[in-house]
């Protein structure tokens, strides 16, 4: 085809490729809108209005239910009624209206008038001022004339106004008379039957598709205007997403999917649509976290801000199932560089931690706290420095002066294997394990631990127990074990499976004693354990040599004969040796550490090879060995573990998951597994010890690990601890040292004890409650019962026992207990009660009528005391609390046998101080105060009274 | 040339020219129409226009300016109501002072004067200030939705809306 | 089909991809009459289709490539083939018609004939107007643009690489100190272009596609831009996983992937491994074979490659274009030159003054 | 009714006759004017040779980077609506741009774009080294081309920065450490250590180039707010000016190439 000149293509065929490009432009921007429009959560948006149709369906009919139609029907009978009443008066309100008419164009002409003779005042009154103040008094003179007219007229016009509006008001309250019958009708339905109206008008919007204006509020392009489906978000207050060089706002948009979060009625609905599980502790308006002002991400973790679909929040499913559904309803997958994703669900309480600090229990953090707790119990704080659990003792036991404990025979094979010995034991295994049972590493290990006990015996100092084992009684042995405490701390062999249920974890599990140390030493420590070890936390029961006898003849008992008959391997010089070149030559040539292991005798290799090893496997940092003092641990700092980002952490060759708490969860279960596959050398192996967790041990502490992060709150957005709540966590720190809780449970937490059947049938037999405790006691009683305890509850065969606390450290328990209730250190004890005339008359018949004396040793009778000693009160209970306690014994200790006498507010006595629950209540109280006054046992009194003096 | 031939040839030039250059057009009124769309942000960041306003006892007879900062609201309770007034001048959109001496409200750009009902009597304000939605929740608390207005001189005040009686 | 994998592996290996680019960059120089063929492109496009679907079969290597940031590579990369056989096409068919005596296609009269810009290029703008803005949007809409963990500058990622047009110069600090990779060498290559049409003063090949009429300045040029450009931003972005370690296309990116690096100075090699001495404490003699081995380069092989292959082009440009041009040649062969020294001698650098920040 | 069609109509109307000064572009007359009178088209010349127009020859690539430069400023533009360049904002407001500002992909057609730019500038200089079209009379407008070329790396580097996210901290400290090495003025470049009377060093860290460009010793909130400004401001001020320049040149020197 020729073309014109002047053209190099045939116009024709560029009009079709240009019309061919346009039509794919148009494709193109029709795929932008659409692309842009449609969004998942729109969506879910409009599901979430079903399901509220729904709820609020079930609503209706329940209100439905209790309004009864006929009621319905009379009530709006009643405003047609009404609705008559006041037609039938129309012409009145005519008139009325007119009337309301004139008078509102009079208001409105005179608010004019007002208005500006107001205005004219004020700007003459600051011109008069102005003119009197720069000294133009004749000037200022003539304007005040003026004003003053000007005044006059104004106050006039104001009081006419007033009249005016009054005039209006009684008009327009004579038009309301009119209809008053029909208002009255009107208020009454809506009092009883508006509710109805109100769910079912809400029922009747509730859905996208029931109001065509929807569809337009919600079109592509105007959707700017007033859209029905939008992103919902909540600004945190005060806690802010780290940014590293800034803080920057926290915003999370959650609840654009999440449509009931925060509102009851939607528990048994499917996520997203679900209510939060706990409204009165997260997220609901009244509890201490509403959503408004914590958000969402700042306990749960995930993308707060990204509101996409599903997966642009990035949720992490719980297990493998979730993971599965998900892919099937969500095509779930995980995304690329995340630097916080959602919690898993049973790792949420890892969230808590960044704001509530210096708290070694988080209320309600159950799976947190329990992880915290086993922290403890495994002693990882030993070796692995964390910030803020630098208070706590080492967690194995002192080994100055092992030598007189145990033998050495008996220390190598249970460091070989502790389990071997106790198989509950806490001590973990360093040899053995999946890393290190090559045969040529099992001859160094031999030959390593053979140094490690010749080192520990060497440096032992000597000790001999301070009285001699004679011989007991075993069964009465095993009753006392049974019965005066053990079990809280320690578990027992042969003692019933009933005790186990305790799962008492603060002691060692006690097993194999007789194959373990010699009756001497075990009378000694059950009398006396400081004697043996000064900073043991191990308590004095106070026990008499007969008694202690008969124990120490029960545990002797608990024998480990294959233990006892296995024989640990001799020392082989030759690898020992091998091992110390090893060490000297690491910074030297081999010729100069041979002259060094050269210069060193056969005994001296040893220690010196004990020595080291001991600091390799960081023997010190849960022992107290001599020669090791103020070494650091030697575990990796775990205080910011879980921020530690993934690539730093050695997945080796094990084909698991790369994510972090996969990680910390297999490291519990098995910390060598990493060197699987790898060509290490003896020295390089990792040294972490096998603890043999259960995998849900190992789940608590990966929670644990992951609370343990560099997340930054602001100060003002964490929880910060008042002077209570720092006393109250101080004396907890202490009781927990010392396991008051295993014994006592102290306003709702600790108490395992209670757990064994013989208190849980019989609570009275158990150690007491502590609910409250700081209000009960005085203070200084109570730091002098700490110093001295003695018996309160003459029945309990359980005993207090006397534990090895400093002043300091009673102060601090103490101090705590008056923390928890708020209280001022002091309550004034009267030093001389004062009677109201007849009050003590009446006390003391009440006394009488109530049968105190029936149970509590008042002076009145010669039987076993059931109860305390009240002539011990007045030192020891604050008067606020025995008056609350006699008022009502059960809220104070569920469980007491003390009845109550004024339940439901009425005295059980009304004859007496004329039946009044305060005075009665009063009387008895100044009673028990008055029999305290005084000094108690008064010289010779048990003697004057035959009652048992008590021990 | 006939006309008929001409008129063939014209549609025929037209044809392709004019579907491309509708459909062109199209995409690009499309495209700038996305872009008019693009400067409508979909969220924002300022006070929010609903909030919950305590309990109807929380307040005294009188001007209670504790939501005046945080969300431009006066809550008047008098002769038995409860009412949530702005707090934009109806003049020029500036923000009136609370005078609780002279018992009025004042704007300080231009003097306009309100009564404490919001109505206004001096200076150059045209009509009284306006008054927001106000609701008693099923809880017993307040809800105030400024989204919604009601304006004096369209007899709007007398929606049971506007007002709680108390 | 693993042991396939493999060895493509192996072959990808910069040391191996970057000798086979070679050969090829010589064989495409050399036949290019056959390589601009539409046959030859056409059974490339077969031959090559079934390979590129097999390598998109893996796992690992579909992750990289499909990685959003990584698609404008893949788009480089395939119009990068497209045009270079373009070129080569429309060379070969101009210089065929010059070798027979004809003018170039672009010369024939019907094309220096004068047409209107309106209709004919407006239109041609528009167009190309209206496929871009469909390219663009269709591109967005797919592929969402990258955003990772907000910005922390206590943590780097790994490997933490570069905007990936400039990912061949961090190629080149594994061979280079980064005064040369990342000052030196890009400066030089802006003086270098900058400098082109001054240097090159033949006249011929103006306007038209060309290779046997300027067979020196596309040669250079394309083995610049094509093996020492493009080819390194491949390595980098393809091949350099975490630690800048070499992975093969079908090779997981594991962190804990070590290799030997053992790399040994020129000094070294002679005064301790020859010499059987210590080094000097002076450094001027410590580092003399390596200076002397630098001015030789320049200046003898200089020397050497004028007598043998320069006069001719000395004689027509002169004296400085000539020697400008003759050091840019040098200079941009240091690279490939230091990169063989590497692999072959693991070569660290020729001179190490690491006292003067100052190591070539 | 006239016998006129409507089209016809509106030409005549004295609004439409005061913009467009030419009939219908069916004539010679009218294709010149309606390029000559065009302050966009008059970049073209009138007449120009039939290989300019032809894709095979040219391939566009610098009409596709103007092009994508164009769609880069608007898109830019737009986009600066909704970012705050500072390290409290910026990320979130990528995230914002991502997750609920209307019209999603505007950051993906800017990114996108970017890269597309850099190609095609690429192939562009190919093209014009392939065809020799930097040979006399047009030396200069290729080393304005290669200026162009540099600058267009440089902005999209430095908008790389912008999105605050890893990715782009560590690109840009990578990319900018190159600059430590700078000889001479560089803390890490050779003749660095040369640098330095008595204790007083005069290139260390804190005031060589790296300094200079990042106003810092690493890359944090100053680089981000330099970046940005080098990125929607200054650099684009002069891409702008030697475009025109280029352009010109373009025409000044005889158009798109071709056989002398």
């Amino acid at each position: 085809m020729k073309l014109e000149p002047g053209m190099a293509f045939d116009t024709k065929v560029q009009n079709k490729v240009f019309a061919f490009l346009s039509i794919l432009l148009l494709l193109s921007t029709v795929w932008v809108i659409l692309d842009d429009y449609i969004r998942p959560w729109k969506a879910v948006q409009i599901k979430a209005l079903d399901i509220k149709k729904e709820v609020l369906g079930e609503k209706l009919k329940a209100v439905k239910a209790s309004v009864k139609p006929e009621e319905v029907a009379a009530l709006k009978k009643a405003i047609e009624a009404g609705q008559k009443i006041r037609d039938s008066r129309q012409a009145e309100v005519d008139a009325l209206k007119k009337e309301l008419g004139e008078t509102q164009a009079k208001i409105y002409a005179q608010k004019i008038i007002n208005g500006a003779d107001g205005s004219s005042s004020s700007a003459m009154t600051f011109q008069w001022e102005m003119k009197k103040e720069h000294g133009k008094d004749a000037a200022a003179k003539k304007l005040k004339g003026k004003l003053d007219a000007l005044n006059i007229k104004w106050g006039k016009g104001k009081d006419y106004f007033k009249q005016l509006t009054t005039d209006e008001k009684n008009v327009l309250n004579a038009i309301a008379a009119k209809s008053k019958e029909l208002k009255l009708a009107q208020k009454d339905y809506k009092e009883k039957a508006g509710k109805l109206d109100m769910t079912q008008e809400a029922y009747d919007s509730a859905s996208f598709f029931s109001d065509p204006i929807n569809f337009l509020r919600n079109a592509p392009f105007i959707d700017y205007l007033d859209p029905t489906i939008k992103i919902q978000q909540v600004v945190a207050e005060n806690i802010t997403e780290d940014r590293y060089f800034k803080q920057t706002e926290k915003v999370d948009r959650c609840m654009t999917c999440h449509t009931f979060i925060d509102k009851p009625g939607y528990e048994k609905k499917d996520n997203p649509y679900k209510t939060h599980p706990n409204l009165n502790l997260m997220v609901g308006a009244d509890s201490p976290h509403p959503m408004k002002k914590t958000g969402c991400t700042t306990c749960h973790g995930g993308e707060g801000q990204r509101v996409f679909d599903f997966n642009a929040a990035e949720h992490r499913p719980e297990n493998e199932k979730q993971k599965q559904e998900w892919i099937a309803k969500y095509h779930y997958h995980e995304g690329h560089k995340i630097a916080q994703p959602i919690r898993k669900k049973s790792q949420t309480e890892a969230g808590c931690v960044k704001c509530h600090q210096g708290k070694e229990f988080i209320p309600q953090a159950d799976r947190l706290n329990k992880g915290r707790q086993l922290v403890q119990t495994y002693g990882c704080y030993g070796c692995h420095k964390i910030k803020g659990w630098e208070h706590l003792r080492k967690p194995g036991p002192s080994l100055y002066k092992i030598s007189s404990k145990v033998s050495k025979e008996w220390t190598k094979n249970w460091v070989w294997f502790p389990r071997h010995f106790n198989p509950k034991t806490k001590m973990p295994h360093y040899f053995n394990q999946s890393n290190n049972s090559k045969p040529e590493f099992l001859k160094k290990n031999v030959a390593e631990v053979n140094s490690i006990v010749e080192y520990l015996f060497k440096n032992s100092k000597s000790f001999s127990p301070f009285t001699r084992y004679n011989g007991g009684n075993a069964d009465k042995g095993k009753a006392l074990i049974q019965n005066v405490g053990c079990i809280s701390c320690h578990q027992v062999e042969g003692i019933g499976n009933d005790f186990n249920k305790v799962g008492s974890k603060k002691g060692p599990y006690l097993t194999g004693l007789g194959s373990k140390v010699s009756g001497d030493w075990l009378v000694s420590w059950l009398m006396r354990p400081s004697h043996y070890q000064e900073d043991t936390v191990m308590p004095s029961f106070r026990l008499s040599k007969r008694e202690a006898s008969d124990m120490t003849s029960y545990l002797l008992t608990l024998k480990n004969k294959k233990f006892s008959e296995m024989k640990f391997s001799d020392l082989d010089r030759s690898v020992r040796d091998e091992l110390l070149l090893e060490y000297f030559s690491s910074f030297d040539t081999i010729a100069v550490a041979k002259t060094k292991l050269a210069g060193l005798d056969d005994h001296q290799r040893t220690l010196e090879l004990g020595k080291r090893s001991i600091g390799k496997f960081g023997c010190y940092s849960c022992h107290n060995i001599d020669g090791f003092e103020g070494r650091s641990p030697i575990g990796v700092d775990l205080t910011n573990e879980g921020s530690k980002p993934v690539t730093q952490l050695a997945f080796g060759h094990e084909h698991i998951e790369h994510k972090r708490d996969v990680w910390f969860k297999n490291h519990m279960l098995n910390p060598r597994r990493w060197d699987r596959g790898n060509n290490k050398g003896f020295k390089d192996l990792l040294r972490m010890p096998n603890f043999f967790m259960s995998e849900e041990d190992a789940d608590l502490l990966t929670v644990f690990l992951l609370g343990q992060n560099s997340e930054k709150v602001p100060m003002a957005g964490q929880k910060n601890l008042n002077e209570y709540e720092v006393a109250e966590e101080k004396g907890h720190r202490v009781m927990s040292k010392y396991n008051c809780y295993g014994c006592h449970n102290i306003d709702g937490m600790g108490g395992d004890i209670l757990k064994a059947t013989a208190y849980a049938d019989d609570p009275n037999e158990a150690p007491p409650i502590l609910a409250g405790q700081g209000h009960r006691v005085h203070t200084d009683w109570f730091y002098n019962f700490l110093g001295n305890v003695h018996t309160i509850r003459p029945w309990l065969k359980v005993r207090m026992p006397t534990f090895n606390l400093s002043n300091e450290e009673k102060n601090t328990i103490v101090d705590g207990f008056r923390a928890r209730k708020k209280l001022p250190v002091f309550e004034e004890k009267p030093e001389k009660v004062v009677w109201e005339p007849g009050e003590r008359a009446a006390a003391k018949k009440l006394i009488t009528e109530y049968a105190c004396d029936s149970c509590h040793t008042l002076g009145f009778n010669k039987d076993e005391p059931m109860a305390p000693n009240l002539h011990h009160a007045k030192n020891r209970l604050r008067a606020s609390w025995i008056e609350k306690w006699l008022k009502d014994p059960q809220s104070v200790m569920p469980g007491t046998t003390m009845p109550n006498f004024f339940a439901d507010g009425e005295a059980q006595e009304p004859s007496i101080l004329g039946g009044s629950v305060d005075r009665q209540v009063t009387a008895l109280r100044k009673y028990i105060q008055e029999i305290g006054e005084k000094e108690f046992p008064e010289a010779g009194w048990y003697e004057a009274t035959g009652f048992k003096k008590p021990e | 040339m006939s006309e008929s031939k001409k008129s063939l040839n014209r549609r025929e030039f037209f044809s392709f020219l004019a579907v491309g250059w509708i459909t062109f057009t199209a995409a690009t009124a499309g495209l700038l129409g996305l872009v008019f769309r693009f400067l409508y942000p979909n969220v924002n960041f300022e006070p929010e226009m609903e909030f919950i306003a305590g309990i109807p006892g929380d307040y005294d007879n009188g001007v209670d300016e504790r939501w005046k900062n945080g969300f431009g609201v006066w809550i008047i309770k008098r002769e038995g109501k409860l009412v949530a007034l702005s707090n934009i001048c109806t003049h020029l959109g500036c923000i009136p002072n609370w005078l609780p001496g002279e018992l009025k409200f004042k704007c300080p750009c231009h003097g306009s004067g309100f009564y404490p009902s919001g109505i206004n009597f001096e200076g150059p304000a045209p009509r009284p200030l306006e008054r927001f939605k106000i609701t008693t929740l099923p809880d017993g608390r307040l809800k105030i939705d400024k989204t919604k207005k009601y304006r004096y001189e369209k007899g709007q005040w007398n929606n049971p809306d506007s007002y709680i009686e108390v | 089909m693993e042991a396939l994998k493999e060895f493509v592996n192996i072959l990808s290996g910069p040391q191996y991809s970057f000798t086979l680019t070679l050969i090829m960059f010589y064989l495409l120089m050399k036949y290019y009459r056959i390589i601009g063929t539409k046959k030859f492109a056409w059974g490339f496009v077969i031959l090559m289709t079934p390979v590129y679907l097999w390598f998109m079969s893996d796992d690992v290597f579909r992750t990289i490539i499909a990685t959003p940031d990584n698609i404008p590579i893949s788009i480089l990369l395939f119009s990068v083939f497209f045009f270079t056989w373009l070129t080569v096409h429309k060379a070969a068919i101009n210089d065929e018609r010059i070798e027979a005596g004809e003018c170039p296609i672009e010369g024939l009269p019907e094309n220096r004939e004068k047409v209107w810009s309106w209709p004919n290029l407006v239109y041609n703008e528009l167009f190309v107007i209206i496929a871009g803005t469909i390219f663009l949007i269709v591109w967005a809409i797919i592929f969402k643009a990258p955003l990772e963990e907000p910005a922390n500058p206590t943590w780097a990622p790994n490997p933490a690489k570069a905007p990936w047009y400039f990912l061949g110069l961090q190629e080149m600090l594994v061979y280079f100190d980064p005064w040369m990779a990342g000052v030196v060498l890009p400066v030089f290559i802006i003086i270098g272009l900058v400098a082109i049409p001054y240097i090159d003063t033949n006249p011929k090949g103006n306007g038209y596609y060309t290779f046997s009429e300027r067979k020196m300045a596309i040669s250079c040029f394309m083995f610049g831009w094509l093996v020492l450009w493009i080819f390194l931003i491949i390595i980098g972005t393809f091949l350099r996983g975490p630690n800048w370690t070499f992975y093969g296309p079908f090779e997981y990116w594991d962190f804990h992937k070590v290799v030997a690096e053992a790399n040994i100075n020129l000094s070294e090699i002679i005064w301790i491994k020859m010499l059987g001495t210590t080094m000097p404490s002076n450094l001027i003699v410590r580092e003399i074979f390596g200076i002397f081995v630098i001015l030789a380069y320049f200046g003898i092989s200089g020397a050497m490659i004028t007598k043998k292959w320069g006069q001719d082009i000395l004689e027509k440009t002169g004296k400085i274009r000539y020697y400008f041009f003759l050091f840019l040649v040098l200079f941009m062969a240091t690279l490939p030159i230091k990169m063989y020294l590497r692999w072959l001698f693991t070569l660290k650098y020729i001179v190490a003054l690491p006292e003067w920040e100052l190591n070539l | 009714m006239s016998d006129k069609s409507i089209v016809d109509q509106v030409r005549e109307t004295q609004v439409w006759k005061s913009i467009f000064r030419h009939g219908p572009p069916n004539n010679a007359r009218n294709r010149a004017a309606i390029v000559a009178g065009n302050v966009f088209l008059h970049l073209h010349p009138i007449k120009l040779k039939k290989s300019g127009v032809q894709l095979g020859y040219t391939w566009c690539m610098g009409g596709l980077t103007f092009f994508i430069f164009l769609s880069l400023t608007v898109t830019g533009v737009l986009l600066m609506f909704y970012y705050r360049p500072t390290a409290e904002y910026a990320f979130n407001d990528i995230v914002a741009l991502r997750e609920h500002v209307p019209l999603g992909i505007m950051r993906e057609i800017h990114r996108w774009g970017a890269h597309a730019m850099v190609i095609t500038v690429w192939l562009h200089m190919f093209r014009v080294f392939m065809t020799g079209s930097y040979k006399p009379p047009r030396e200069f407008n290729w080393g304005v081309g290669v200026i162009l070329l540099v600058l267009t790396l440089l902005l999209s580097f430095t908008g790389y920065l912008l999105p605050w996210d890893q990715l782009a901290i560590w690109a840009i400290t990578v990319g900018s450490n190159m600059a430590k090495a700078t000889p001479f003025l560089g803390h890490g470049g050779p003749g660095a250590t040369l640098a330095q009377i008595g204790d007083f060093i005069l290139v260390s860290d804190k005031n060589d180039v790296r300094f200079q460009l990042l106003g810092g010793r690493f890359v944090g909130e100053p680089a981000l707010l330099r970046f940005y400004i080098l990125h929607c401001v200054f650099i684009p001020l002069v891409v702008g000016v030697l475009i025109a320049i280029h352009f010109w040149r373009v025409r000044k020197d005889g158009g798109i190439s071709a056989p002398l």
